[in-house]
Parts: structure tokens; C-alpha cells; sequence
């Protein structure tokens, strides 16, 4: 229920809401579950908790051009975005709902399926599982899971990770298994976060409280780099949507040619990259970098985000 | 330590009810609330339910309310808020933002 | 009762037909020696036929990535363990569902390698990809099936475990445990008293640490009394989840199937209600959008 | 007669000598030291019960050698009676619990304010005084004069001549006070070089350099991100700008280190361009090198800043301002604490900064029951300095409309410094910030200490800002009308609950309280759009990549 159109707004300050709204075209978004229907936890009072009328994410459906935009957006802002009961299901009941648009689309458009081809959207701002009903948000991460292998073959999934919080923990590897992912160079995308890494190498090998260090380990640019982020834009609404609308623009093929995971031949590709992280064995994300032939590692954090994508080595893909 | 219920009601102003049904707005961050506001007919009453963690401060929440309803003149309104230890300040800022928003005015 | 937290490979010995085991060899590929210690795959026979055996080694330190020991599942160990699932699903891809052998996952790990070196080349990718490849294989018709022996930790259950068609566990009695956090870490991330907390948890088993409160919540199928049962609770739920995917009733296998499970034992009982409202509310305006 | 002949004038010259004797055995001749020989030297050199200053503040520490002095064996060395600026460090601490030394007198403490609290209650610290800064360097001149320094610099070279650059913070007064009552200079240093870039202490002040095995630590106190800036923070800088510093036309100010005052460094460039008045305030500073100053800066609303000590990352960007820093001939910053906490006291007109919680009289401390904080320097700001007698537009202005003057000076016209607290009435998880008893006095019967801890008195502080209004103090006839306009302002705490909207409407009658209506500040627009810089890498972009962030705050 967000007045005006925010698109020139930071893609980071953005609140959930805000986000699913401004992505979508305007004025299409239809929140499911939305705050009226007070679907707060059913685990947090008991606990003391804070709880909130959409429990952290905000789900519904929208439209880009002629085709449905399914969309999944987290709150950072609310317990760090993480994932209980409730806001576990909504995920999947997003999944289940655009998988039902898939069949009814097949069904209608067999010959322009591409034009009305479903598809569902992410934008994470999560650690992954919510501690005070974890054993819930777990059990609802494998059907995540579970429901993106289902779309595989039928409607793209899409993530977008340019929030404060970044997508950590579970949410991490949902991410990966995400047909594309857009990022910004403020988006943080990994699996232990730094406080558990420093706990278990040592402040000396990774410390935790250096910010720049983090970034050359999660952030943007070094997903990017990696080719574990598909897109790279600045951290303007704008800027995602754009990104958003030119991949959905492409046939659908193309759309699944971004993804890292989820094919014997992919995993191939990853275990070359694990052979080379034990050569390499880095002490920083920069040896990488420099590896894949940027000179000046230390100074592509510094660049603006045009000015990267034009100087910037990639990891070359082995598979296509 | 559980979530505590509080509930609050106030005269407020007839006929001064928002021209939408309900409007949500703001979240629920630490030091942060959200408010559901609907419309309501009951002879310009103004009703409050608020879910807080917080405990002792029902004197200092009807004071807050109090001077919204007041100082806002809304009415025929039923308020839902869920709070994770926002202060006075921001208490009646988001409401008073909240409820500008409903009126169709611009966002604070 | 004795713990199996650690035995991994004995787990493998009192399941499989004895002396049935190849390690390293699923279908026709050999994975290299060495490769992914802490992971254990290989094929093996189960009543003659043949079964995919996923398991950990926690006695198994990986020599090139030092956060990866005592059954961490590291880079390799992930994608060594999704590629034993790749060719099982290759080799039997002619098969018709029933015939293509299953996939036996012995679990006894505390997590996914948590180091520096893990998240610059993406730790959470080599995780992700063995859990599609499970559901790859799981919607292929291979029946899935995951025995927690030990530990069962957060992530590194999702990773191996939470995508079976079925899950079986051992009781507490023989030391596992299933868990995101022991409650005495709830309870200092909650600042709640460790009594009030276990008192809340027979209440409601969502944040509880334990295999029983995942009994309640449908995350475990059934838990198997004792080590000597395995092998028989194995082979009955594969014919189990294989006579289901045989009649096409592949909702009634898998994570999917584990929401059912946990609200008919009142576990997550929110979680039918906001699908169910979800539907509703979206067939309510699909017309305006599913042109 | 007879006995003065006898008299020794040079026990404590024979006295050092004998311990340079003994050090000379274990480093061998020359100052330069090689750190595994730290311990035995600092054992050759102290003698039991010595006062001892390990320097140290909120920002630079001698680190190094605060560690090794928690090696030496405390059967030869113990009892020392530490008097130093801060207690911030492990090592700190440590030396109590070793019981190398027993008693402390100092100014602040930092991340070691609960530790220190519970060794005074454990009886392991005898706690001499806590000071501010200026009183206590003043102490090292009468009745705390330090036996043995142990100081931090940059490079020393072999003659012991020392760089301290843009950190020379407390070196110069430590040095000084030791040195020239025959006491023993110590100096850890990052590097030994053939040739420094200037002499910023002189070599025959300086008995032994060490290199230290890692730089100095070096805390960046005064970096705050304006990501974090929260609107409260915005509408509580929109009312000090616009309510005290264009009232008043304040042109020299010192501020505190929060969220707040650098919510009203980001609005100079916006806010304040827009209610015209650039060159009409903020011209000059005692100030530390805030990052959060440079969109200001570079926008041409400051002159001149004098800086207590360097901050980490801002050494490049104050280098090439040196018409705004000062910055020695050899073109890299100095600081001078001393010079800094005088110049506070005596040369700004107006100190503003935040607190934890404020009385019903208008008394603030940051001080909790279970942590001895100290003060740091801020009390030597936030006072009105009686020696002053210089005069300036806004100390006119605010003495003039003292409603007190009258009853002590008579009709004595008189200035008066503007000290102002920027407060919120409820900080997180609704901790007041007005109280009816400040914490401070349940700390004084924990700690044995002679006062409760005030920062700033309730007769030196003169204004109040709350998201309520601002409270104009000084202007009150009487403290029954002070406590009405406290409470006025004091929001919705068990303070402000007490006030009557009658009187509150009397006051504000009369400008003594002011809401932000009352003042044209439409609350509305108080939000982070007015920032001139919203996060660190727009303060790097402000300072053409002059200003490089620590990784703590560098998030890219």
C-alpha cells in the first residue's frame, strides 16, 4: 500500500513493500496475504517476540508486460528478515500459485508461451532460518527448494539481492539455485556469515567487523566476477527493474543459460572451481581477481559500478 | 514475558473517517512499529489495540494516543499496532505519517 | 544405547547386504580417490538390489580445506556427493519408476564448511547443488531416503537429508540430534530461562531442539528404535515411497509431503491455513492477470 | 644552616641515573631497544610503588607496551599507582589483576568501564580521582607527576627524536611532565628511520625507542556512518541549527561524537544553506577530524578546525586542507590535546553534544551503575569558563538573557557560554533519557567515590534539545521555573509526565520553550533526504578519495 512511485529511490533503503510494488509495473501488484489479513506468527508471543501483520515478507502477483510476476519480497527490518512458519509458506504458497499460472499459460498460449510465461521473482533480504521457530523456517527452506527444481523446465525464477541484510544462511543456497541472479555492488550473497567464519578461523584469518573485507567476500562485484551474480546494477529501483524487465525480455532458454547449478554439467563446471580454490587456496577475494587477469584487484572495489562492468575480468564459463 | 495486549479507546472526531477501508503502514523494526488502520463506524470513536513486547508503559502509550486522537482529529477509526519498542517519539510520528497517507496525502 | 555419531561407515556395513559396498563407484563412474573425504559414496546392494549409498565420515579431514573435518560437508564433499546422484540418475534413466535404485543418505553431520575460502568460490552453490540434484533424482521416480544416525545440524541437514522422500532417525537415546541450535543457545539469543523455554516446547515443537519435535513437526518419518533396525526400516520405506511415485502420488513424498505429515501430528498447523487463504485469495483476481 | 649543606637537591637525577645504569646492561648503549629485551627493561627501569603513565586516550594507544609492562614479574615489580588518561585496554586492566599495580587516576575508560567497576568493588583498584583531560595533565605537574612514561609515536629515530603526527594527542604534555622532573621516557614507535618528517618531540626528552612488532592501535573514535542516521536524529539537528546556532549566530563551537551532532555536520550543506547561513555560524572548531565534517568543509562553511587527536583514515584528506587544519611545515597534520581541551574551554562558544540521562535539575551523566566511564574531556567544554573574558556576539547574546545573573552578579552585564544537550526522551528499549536520580549516585556508593559522576552541572548547561523542543534554560528566573522547563521538554518519561500544560504553556509564552512548531520546523520533513552525505562512500566522494575509511567502516 506504498504511495507514489518510488524508482529513483536506493534499491538498499527500500522496504520490503516498497520493493515488490516499484518492481513490478505500476500499479499491477496485487499483495496475497497482505497486512489485513493479520497472518502474524503463531510462535512469537509466547516467546516475547515483536510480530508483524505480514511476518517479514511481503508476497503477491504483479505484471510486467503481459506476463504475471509472482513475487516474493523480505523485510530485513523484521528479525532480520529470517524464516518461520509463516513467512516459510508464503514463499511456497508463491511457488505453488505460479506454478499453477505455468500449467493454465501452457494450456492458453502453447505457440507465444514466452509472452505469458509466469515467473517468479525474489528480492532476499534474509539470514535464513528464523532462531525462535527454526525448526519450521527449516522444514519450509527444502520445500523451497523442493518447489524451484519443480519449475525447472517451465518459468524462470529470478533473484534480486540489494538489501541491507543480504541473503545468508539457507536463503543463500536458494539463491544459487535460482535460475539468474541480479545484484548491486551493496547486495551480500553467501551461506555462514562473517560472525561464524570469524568463530571458527579466527579473527586474524577473517574479521568480522571489516566491512570492506566482507564486501570483497559476499558482495556484488565479487559475485559478479565469480559469475555467481548474473547482472550487475547500481543501487537504484530503477536500475533492478530495468535489469529485471531486459532478462525477461529473452526467451526462456537463454533466461536458464545464467544459472550455475543445477545440472551434472554445471556441477562439473564448480568442481573445476573447487579444484582451483585448493590451488589458489586465497588469503582474499583479490587473488581470485587477480587471477582472472584484473591487474589492479585493490582498486575495482573503488569503481563505480559503470566504470567496473566496463574495466572488469569475469571468470570465463565453461558451459554455455 | 510473552507479547503483551493492550487495548485503548478514544472519543474522537465524527465524521472525520479516512476515505479508504484500511491502510497499512510502516514496519516492524527494532525500535519500530507498524499500524493497520481501518474504518470503522462507531459515533466517531477511535479504538486501539496494541501488541508490544514492552511492559509497563500502558500509562505513557494512552498519553501518546490520547494526543494523536487529539491533536489529529480522526475518527470512526480502529487502530492496530504491532510495536517492537518504538519510542513515544516515533510512536506518534509514524501515526501521524500513517494517517496522512490514508488521507491521501502526500508520504511524511 | 550406543551413539552412532561418527560411525558413518559402520552405519553402511549393518545397512547394505554384507560385503556389498564399492565405494567411490555409482554407475559407470569411478570418483577419484581421496576426492571429498568426509563424504562417503558408492554403491552397494540392499536384499540384492542396487542402492546409492550418500554417506558422512566424520573420522575424514579434508586436506585442503582445514573448516572441513568430524562430517562438515565441505565444497567437495557437496559436489562429490551430487555427482554420485547424477549417475545414479544416469545410469538407471531407462528404467521405468520402481526399477531405478534408490538413494540411501546416512546422515551424521554438523554443518557446511564455514570458512573464507568456502564463501569466496560459493559454498552455497556446492549445498545447493546437491539438494536439486536429490529432487532432480526424487522426481525422476528414485525413492530417496535419508537415516539420521548422529548429528543433523541446521544447513547441513537441508544439504543432506531434508530433500529425501522419507526421513528416518535413530531416537535420542542413541545420541542424535536434530537441530538449527541447541536451546541453551535459544536461550541466551532470547535471554528466556532454559526451563520456560523446554516447558514452551512441549507446547509447540518448532523451535525445540530433538528428534521427537521433528516426529511432531512431520520432519521425521519415523523414528527407528535401534542401530539394528536400520536396515530393514530402509528397505521398507523405499518399497513404501516407490509403491506412491509408482501410482503417481509424488505429493505424498518429499519436503512437500512433510507439511501434511506435520499437521496431522500438530506441528505446523499455520502453514495449511495462509496456502489455503493464499489460493483463495489469489483466484479471487487471477483472471486479471493470467491473460 | 648546617643542614641545608648536607641536603641532597638531585635524589631523584641520582635515582634515575642508577636505573639507566641498569637498563644499559640489558639494551647495551644507544636508545634504541629490541622488543624482546621490552620486559627486562621495563624491570630495570620501574621501581615498586612508581607512578607510572601509559599513554593512551580514545583514540591512540601504547599498546605494545602496555602488554609487555603485564609481563614483568610482579614479585620485583608491583604496587604502581597508574596515572594516565585512559584505562581502555586488556592490559589495562590486567596489570590489576597481576597485582603489578594497585591505584589509578585517570580520565576515561572506555571499553573497560564494567571491568574497572568491578575490580573497585572486588577491592583491586584503589581509584585515586577521575578527571577530565585538562585537570589531570595539570595534576602531572603538582602531585601526579609520572616516574616512567611509556608514550607511542609514529617514527623515532636513533637519537629518540619522535613523529607523532597527526596523533600527537597527549605525547607532548606526558613527555614534558616526566621528563623534566628527571623522570624516564619510554617510546614505542611503528618504525625507526634515518630521517623523520619533523620533530614533533626531541630526542634528549626521549630515554629508550622500541619498534613495536604492529603499529600502534589506533581507535576511530569519531567515524560515524551516516547510513545510521535515523530521522530523530535529523529533527533534533533541524532545531539546534535553526533554534540555537542562527538565534545566537554561533560561529566557534566543540560538539560531542554522536549520531546527533554529525546529523548536524550532513544538514550545514543542506539545511543550513537553505535557511542562509553559511558564514553566519560554524565557522570554527576544536574538533577532531569528523569524516563526517567534509561535505561542510568542501562546501566552504568552515574556516578552521583544531584538532585533539588525528582520526583514522582522514590523514590524506586534513594534509591537503591546511587552510582549514593545522598541519606542520612538513606538510603532515599535528594534533595537540592540550592545546585542543584549552582552546575548547576557553575559545568556542558553544558546546553541544548528548547524554545518557539528565535530572530533574538539569544534571547530566553518561555514568550506569556498573561502569566507571570517566569524562574524558567533554566537562572542559561543557561549562561555562569562568576565566573567560573575551567577547563574542553569541556569548553576549546568551549571557545577556541569563535570568539568573541578576541574583549573583548584581546588574554586571557578563557572557555565557552556551552548553547544550541534545537528548531523546527514550533511547532504546525505552530507557529514559530524563530521570528523577541519576544512576551516577548509585555508582558513587559502589565505587566509594566522593561525588556521583556529573558530566555537566545543571548551572553550566543552558539549553535542551528533545524531539519535544528546546528548552532555554539560562533564561529561567528560578530553579522551580528551570525544572518546569525540563520537564516541558522531557517528553513522556516519569519526568515530562509531571509537567502541566499550563505552565508549559507560560513558558512557551515567554521562549523559554520552544516546540518545533513554535520554531517553523515542520517535523515531516526531518528525514534522511536532507543528508549531504548518506553513507561512507558519499563522505569518500565529497573528499575527491582524500578520506579512506577503515574496513570497519568501508562496506565496499
Amino acid at each position: 500500500m506504498s504511495c507514489g512511485n518510488g524508482q529513483n529511490m536506493s534499491f538498499l533503503e527500500a522496504n520490503a513493500r516498497q520493493r515488490a510494488n516499484w518492481l513490478v509495473d505500476e500499479g499491477s501488484f496485487t499483495e496475497l496475504l497482505d497486512p489485513q489479513d493479520r497472518m502474524t506468527s503463531p510462535h512469537l508471543p509466547a516467546l516475547g517476540e515483536a510480530v508483524s501483520f505480514d511476518d517479514g515478507v511481503v508476497t503477491g502477483v504483479g505484471r510486467i508486460g503481459t506476463r504475471p510476476v509472482f513475487v516474493i519480497s523480505q523485510e530485513g527490518r523484521f528479525i532480520g528478515g529470517a524464516v518461520g512458519e509463516v513467512h516459510g509458506a508464503k514463499m511456497v504458497g508463491i511457488f505453488r500459485l505460479a506454478l499453477e499460472a505455468y500449467e493454465a499459460a501452457a494450456e492458453k498460449h502453447p505457440d507465444d508461451l514466452d509472452a505469458y510465461r509466469p515467473v517468479v521473482v525474489i528480492s532476499f533480504e534474509t539470514g535464513g532460518v528464523r532462531l525462535h521457530e527454526a525448526n519450521a523456517g527449516l522444514l519450509a527452506h527444502a520445500e523451497v527448494m523442493d518447489l524451484i527444481q519443480d519449475t525447472k523446465g517451465k518459468l524462470p525464477v529470478i533473484s534480486l539481492i540489494g538489501s541491507k541484510v543480504g541473503c545468508f544462511g539457507g536463503m543463500g543456497f536458494v539463491a544459487a539455485a535460482t535460475d539468474a541472479i541480479i545484484m548491486s555492488p551493496q547486495g551480500r550473497l553467501g551461506l555462514t556469515g562473517p560472525e561464524v567464519i570469524e568463530q571458527e578461523m579466527g579473527k586474524e584469518e577473517f574479521d568480522a567487523s571489516d566491512k570492506s573485507l566482507i564486501s570483497r567476500t559476499t558482495g556484488g562485484k565479487h559475485k559478479y566476477i565469480m559469475q555467481d551474480c548474473n547482472i550487475l546494477v547500481e543501487d537504484k529501483v530503477a536500475d533492478f527493474r530495468r535489469a529485471l524487465c531486459e532478462l525477461l525480455s529473452k526467451p526462456y532458454e537463454e533466461i536458464c543459460s545464467c544459472r550455475r547449478i543445477g545440472s551434472y554439467e554445471l556441477v562439473k563446471e564448480q568442481m573445476n572451481l573447487v579444484a582451483l580454490a585448493a590451488e589458489l587456496n586465497p588469503g582474499d577475494a583479490k587473488d581470485v581477481w587477480r587471477y582472472y587477469g584484473n591487474e589492479h584487484p585493490e582498486q575495482l572495489p573503488e569503481l563505480e559500478t559503470a566504470e567496473f562492468l566496463s574495466v572488469v575480468h569475469r571468470r570465463p564459463k565453461e558451459v554455455h | 514475558m510473552a507479547l503483551q495486549h493492550l487495548e485503548f479507546s478514544y472519543a474522537g472526531t465524527p465524521g472525520a473517517a479516512i476515505p479508504m477501508e484500511w491502510f497499512h503502514s510502516g514496519v516492524v523494526g527494532s525500535g519500530d512499529m507498524e499500524v493497520l488502520l481501518t474504518r470503522r463506524e462507531q459515533q466517531g470513536r477511535v479504538t486501539v489495540k496494541v501488541c508490544t513486547p514492552v511492559r509497563g508503559f500502558d500509562q505513557v502509550w494512552d498519553k501518546v494516543l490520547a494526543r494523536f486522537v487529539q491533536e489529529s482529529g480522526c475518527g470512526d477509526l480502529e487502530l492496530e499496532i504491532n510495536d517492537n519498542n518504538a519510542t513515544p517519539f516515533i510512536v506518534s510520528l509514524r501515526l501521524k505519517q500513517a494517517l496522512q497517507e490514508a488521507r491521501g496525502g502526500e508520504p511524511a | 544405547m550406543e551413539s552412532m555419531i561418527g560411525h558413518g561407515r559402520d552405519a553402511i556395513s549393518m545397512i547394505v547386504d554384507p560385503g556389498s559396498f564399492a565405494e567411490n563407484w555409482v554407475g559407470a563412474a569411478q570418483m577419484p580417490e581421496g576426492y571429498g573425504p568426509g563424504a562417503v559414496v558408492g554403491t552397494a546392494s540392499l536384499n540384492g538390489r542396487p542402492v546409492t549409498i550418500l554417506a558422512n565420515d566424520a573420522q575424514a579431514v579434508n586436506p585442503r580445506f582445514p573448516v572441513v573435518y568430524f562430517g562438515v560437508i565441505g565444497m567437495e564433499e557437496a559436489y562429490k556427493m551430487a555427482s554420485a546422484v547424477y549417475e545414479s540418475i544416469l545410469a538407471d534413466r531407462d528404467k521405468p519408476v520402481g526399477e531405478k535404485r534408490p538413494l540411501l543418505l546416512i546422515v551424521d553431520t554438523p554443518g557446511n564448511g564455514p570458512g573464507k575460502v568456502e564463501e569466496i568460490f560459493g559454498m552455497n552453490k556446492a549445498t545447493g547443488a546437491y539438494q536439486l540434484a536429490l529432487a532432480e533424482a526424487r522426481k525422476a521416480g528414485h525413492a530417496v531416503i535419508a537415516m539420521v544416525i548422529g548429528r543433523a545440524i541446521s544447513g547441513a541437514f537441508l544439504c543432506h537429508g531434508l530433500q529425501a522422500d522419507h526421513i528416518l532417525a535413530l531416537p535420542k537415546e542413541c545420541g542424535t540430534m536434530i537441530h538449527v541450535m541447541p536451546l541453551t543457545s535459544i536461550s541466551r539469543i532470547t535471554k528466556m530461562d532454559i526451563e520456560r523455554l523446554e516447558e514452551l516446547s512441549q507446547e509447540s515443537p518448532v523451535f525445540a531442539a530433538g528428534v521427537d519435535f521433528f516426529y511432531r513437526l512431520g520432519g521425521v518419518e519415523e523414528i527407528v528404535p535401534a542401530p539394528e533396525g536400520m536396515r530393514d526400516a530402509l528397505a521398507r520405506h523405499v518399497e513404501l515411497v516407490e509403491a506412491l511415485k509408482r501410482e503417481g502420488h509424488y505429493e505424498q513424498t518429499g519436503p512437500w509431503s512433510r507439511g501434511a505429515l506435520g499437521a496431522e501430528r500438530g506441528g505446523r498447523t499455520t502453514r495449511p491455513e495462509v496456502l489455503r487463504r493464499m489460493a483463495e485469495e489469489f483466484a479471487a483476481v487471477s483472471s486479471s492477470y493470467l491473460a | 644552616m648546617q643542614e641545608t649543606q648536607q641536603r641532597q637537591w638531585d635524589t631523584l637525577r641520582q635515582d634515575t641515573a642508577q636505573r639507566l645504569a641498569a637498563a644499559e646492561e640489558i639494551t647495551g648503549p644507544g636508545k634504541l631497544v629490541r622488543a624482546k629485551d621490552v620486559v627486562k627493561l621495563l624491570e630495570a627501569v620501574i621501581r615498586p610503588g612508581d607512578k607510572i603513565n601509559l599513554e593512551g586516550n580514545n583514540q591512540k594507544q601504547a599498546d605494545f607496551l602496555a602488554e609487555r609492562l603485564c609481563r614483568v614479574d610482579p614479585e620485583k615489580i608491583h604496587g604502581l599507582h597508574l596515572v594516565q588518561s585512559a584505562i581502555a585496554l586488556d592490559s589495562h586492566t590486567k596489570l590489576f589483576e597481576k597485582g603489578i599495580a594497585e591505584k589509578i587516576d585517570f580520565s576515561y575508560s572506555g571499553a573497560q568501564a564494567g571491568k574497572l567497576a568491578q575490580a573497585v568493588q572486588e577491592g583491586k583498584v584503589k581509584l585515586g580521582d577521575i578527571h577530565t583531560y585538562l585537570e589531570l595533565f595539570g595534576r602531572y605537574f603538582i602531585d601526579l607527576v609520572p616516574r616512567v612514561a611509556l608514550v607511542a609515536a609514529y617514527q623515532a629515530d636513533k637519537d629518540g627524536n619522535l613523529y607523532t603526527g597527526s596523533n600527537t594527542e597527549d605525547t607532548p604534555v606526558i613527555v614534558e611532565a616526566t621528563k623534566f622532573k628527571q623522570g624516564i621516557v619510554i617510546a614505542q614507535v611503528n618504525e625507526v628511520v634515518d630521517h623523520l618528517p619533523r620533530v614533533d618531540i626531541p630526542g634528549d626528552w626521549v630515554d629508550f625507542v622500541v619498534q613495536s612488532p604492529r603499529p600502534f592501535y589506533l581507535e576511530p573514535l569519531f567515524t560515524r556512518d551516516p547510513a545510521l542516521i535515523t530521522d530523530a536524529q535529523i529533527l533534533r539537528a533541524m532545531m539546534a541549527i535553526k533554534g540555537i546556532y542562527a538565534e545566537y549566530g554561533v560561529q566557534t563551537v566543540n560538539h560531542g561524537i554522536g549520531f546527533d551532532t554529525a546529523a548536524i555536520e550532513l544538514l550545514l550543506p543542506t539545511y543550513g544553506e537553505e535557511l542562509g547561513l553559511k558564514g553566519k555560524i560554524c565557522t570554527s572548531f576544536a574538533l577532531n577530524p569528523h569524516p563526517t565534517l567534509i561535505p561542510a568543509i568542501e562546501s566552504g562553511w568552515v574556516k578552521n578546525i583544531h584538532c585533539f587527536g588525528g582520526e583514522l583514515g582522514m590523514e590524506e584528506y586534513v594534509k591537503a586542507r591546511p587552510d582549514v587544519f593545522f598541519v606542520g611545515p612538513d606538510g603532515s597534520p599535528r594534533s595537540n590535546r592540550t592545546y585542543a581541551q584549552i582552546a575548547g574551554h576557553y575559545a568556542v562558544d558553544l558546546f553541544i553534544g548528548g547524554t545518557l540521562q539528565i535530572d530533574e535539575d538539569g544534571n547530566s551523566s553518561t555514568a550506569t551503575a556498573s561502569r566507571i566511564a570517566g569524562f574524558g574531556g567533554a566537562p572542559n567544554m561543557g561549562c561555562d569558563p569562568h576565566g573567560r573574558r573575551h567577547a563574542s556576539e553569541a556569548w553576549l547574546k546568551c549571557g545577556a538573557e541569563s535570568g539568573m545573573a541578576a541574583f549573583t552578579l548584581g546588574g554586571m552585564p557578563r557572557g555565557k557560554r552556551l552548553v547544550v544537550q541534545l537528548q531523546e526522551t527514550f533511547r532504546e528499549k525505552m530507557a529514559p533519557g530524563f530521570v528523577e536520580r541519576l544512576d551516577a549516585w548509585e555508582l558513587k556508593e559502589k565505587a566509594g567515590l566522593a561525588l556521583p559522576p556529573v558530566m555537566i552541572y545543571g548551572d553550566d548547561l543552558t539549553h535542551i534539545v528533545t524531539e519535544e523542543g528546546i528548552a532555554y534554560l539560562h533564561k529561567c528566573r528560578s530553579l522551580e521555573e528551570r525544572r518546569a522547563a525540563i520537564r516541558a521538554v522531557a517528553g513522556y518519561t516519569k519526568v515530562g509526565l509531571k509537567a502541566d500544560p499550563e505552565e508549559t504553556r507560560a513558558l512557551r509564552a515567554d521562549g523559554i520553550v520552544k516546540t518545533p512548531e513554535d520554531l517553523g520546523i515542520d517535523p515531516a520533513r526531518a528525514n534522511r533526504s536532507l543528508l549531504a552525505a548518506k553513507n561512507v562512500r558519499d563522505l569518500v566522494k565529497w573528499s575527491g578519495g582524500l578520506y579512506q575509511p577503515p574496513g570497519k567502516f568501508k562496506n565496499w
